[in-house]
């Protein structure tokens, strides 16, 4: 198996290790399946990719992930994670490592990808308050010269800090906004869920001891 | 004659309202894309494409959804059509069961797309009481 | 709580809709009153009726409706109602999809009637694009 | 079978007989069911009375037709003649024969239902158009000393005039109102199922040779 195949594998049994917390997460402000929703994308994600050839590109995989969670995901976030996997993939078109700056390009993508599709920004209670953040502070890292490991840890701290943060706020984008100033003091499943992600890749990662 | 897809969460409400759309404008090609690939509570682009390239004749396509995140599922369907049919098709921030029910019975009588897609978002202007 | 009847002329409508509500609203009574004593497209005072007896637990009864056909039937039941029950149920003017869910997630707060309806109205404004 | 069960028998069969010209008349400017509401509602009805003891007095009849119609119509029509009927029976409460006066006041509750329950007037193209000018050809009868018969054959013409009315007016109430404009030509079935029970209920009484 590729390495980025295996990494996708590790990200999805993160999800999956996790499919009742984010359903509970989503049962306070939403609609109580998140987890089930996610949990159902990766596992057919990683079905999928166990059936791919060896010598597909990081971009012609990503693809594949994204058709996936958006054909079986079902909520918000299978758009959502399936258009922001669909533009990352295009900057990892052709690759097979990848390098800080392509993670840094494919992260802005993806970040470009949910906002286009969601018509949300920072700051409204989505997976936004994740991972913009979390894309900030991987750049502050390669500004400093870090090594992708390094990035991705810091990558995930601010992933980490953005879920708190949706706890505090009012969701004004999806299912949670119905809710209005009651959603304050839950904490939005859709950045836990990036948060998970981002996580996973990073505990992935070190466990390979690579990069 | 424009053509209609309904996207709502529920398969059983897609059906349910092509039902009753149908009955006041049985010549209209109205697809119901309800629920998710397993018939569970949810939307799912690939259907609503489908859906879409079933609904549309040639004069176009009215999508129908009842949610914010079956405008997500709904705009992702898009992304995937031919350029010349995406123009051609338009999401309507109407209410889904009222919209439907004037929109399907505008599109009978051979109305363009936009003309269909103002008396959908009109609907929320109809009193019922 | 305030109870919710869904009046659809389909019963996979009225069905559908409280699937989707439920979901967001797990602990409201919803009663779902869509389709002719004998399943077809159409509206029956007498299911309303009984529904709103169902769907009242002490705080009231809303009742959305899909058409103004509906509001016939559904202002029949009322007045098959007793006079003390009549006085705490409201019909909405509000879509049926949309409205229903937000009133579902209002009422779960356990708001009054009046704020319930009032919320239910306003889904009329909720933006979905 | 007393007259009066009789009379609504006539008006019922008169209704199936009509069933799919209602119907037509529906599909073009609603939703092709008028005929098969009413045709369904009238067979519960003569079900119903057929099951009636022959003791009953027109009021209660009347209240068991009501009721039987909004429970089996399923159209507007259900709710509108059925509120008619149940507001028609209060006058005929208690009388087994009716004379104009009474005819006149229940015709009188039962327009006055119609107007309460669809909040609608004369002019919006609805069953109101054939009801309330027969009402009012009705009471010129009355007023000039006619018989019954004569009255109620004033109101069947009447009825007639008003269903060739509606042809020429825009629908305001009901599904056909979602056709504006284009309702305009096309004659409406509730009305024309209105004037075909008054004129069943004429030829009910002429066949009788009575009133
Ligand atoms: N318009 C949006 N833009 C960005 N993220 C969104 C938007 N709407 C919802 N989300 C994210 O999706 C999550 C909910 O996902 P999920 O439960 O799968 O969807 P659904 O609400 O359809 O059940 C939210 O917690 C939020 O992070
Ligand atoms: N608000 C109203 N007031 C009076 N009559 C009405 C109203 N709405 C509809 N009608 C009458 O009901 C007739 C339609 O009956 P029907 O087909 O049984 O109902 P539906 O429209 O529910 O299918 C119309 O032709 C009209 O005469
Ligand atoms: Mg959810
Ligand atoms: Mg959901
Ligand atoms: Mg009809
Ligand atoms: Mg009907």
């Amino acid at each position: 198996m590729s390495k980025h195949v295996a990494a996708i594998i590790a990200i999805g049994q993160a999800i999956i290790t996790n499919k009742e917390y984010l359903t509970e997460l989503d049962r306070e402000i939403g609609d109580a399946d998140h987890g089930i929703n996610m949990a159902k994308g990766f596992e057919a994600v990683i079905h999928k990719l166990s059936g791919l050839d060896e010598d597909k590109d990081v971009g012609f995989v990503l693809k594949t992930v994204a058709m996936t969670l958006i054909s079986s995901v079902g909520g918000a976030a299978g758009p959502l994670y399936g258009t922001a996997i669909l533009r990352a993939a295009v900057p990892a078109t052709g690759k097979f490592e990848l390098d800080a700056i392509t993670v840094q390009a494919m992260w802005e993508a993806a970040i470009t990808g949910i906002k286009e599709r969601g018509k949300a920004s920072r700051g409204e209670k989505t997976m936004l308050d994740a991972l913009e953040p979390a894309l900030e502070a991987f750049s502050v890292g390669i500004r400093d010269g870090k090594r992708l490991l390094d990035c991705l840890n810091l990558a995930s701290v601010a992933a980490q800090n953005g879920v708190e943060y949706t706890k505090t706020i009012v969701a004004t984008k999806g299912r949670a906004s119905y809710l209005g100033e009651r959603s304050i003091g839950h904490q939005d499943p859709g950045a836990t869920s990036s948060f998970i992600m981002i996580k996973a890749l990073l505990d992935f990662f070190r466990s390979q001891g690579s990069v | 004659m424009v053509g209609i897809v309904i996207v709502s969460h529920s398969s059983k409400v897609a059906d349910g309202i092509k039902d009753i759309a149908q009955q006041m404008a049985k010549d209209v090609n109205i697809i119901a894309a309800g629920g998710t690939a397993d018939g569970e509570i949810g939307t799912d682009a690939f259907k609503i494409q489908e859906a879409i390239l079933k609904a549309n004749t040639g004069n176009g396509v009215l999508i129908m959804v009842d949610l914010g995140s079956a405008v997500l599922s709904a705009e992702t369907a898009l992304e995937f059509l031919d350029e010349e049919l995406r123009q051609n098709v338009c999401i309507a921030d109407a209410p889904i069961v009222e919209g439907t029910i004037v929109a399907a019975v505008q599109a009978s009588t051979g109305a363009m797309l936009k003309d269909v897609l103002k008396t959908a978002i009109g609907a929320c202007t109809l009193r019922k009481i």
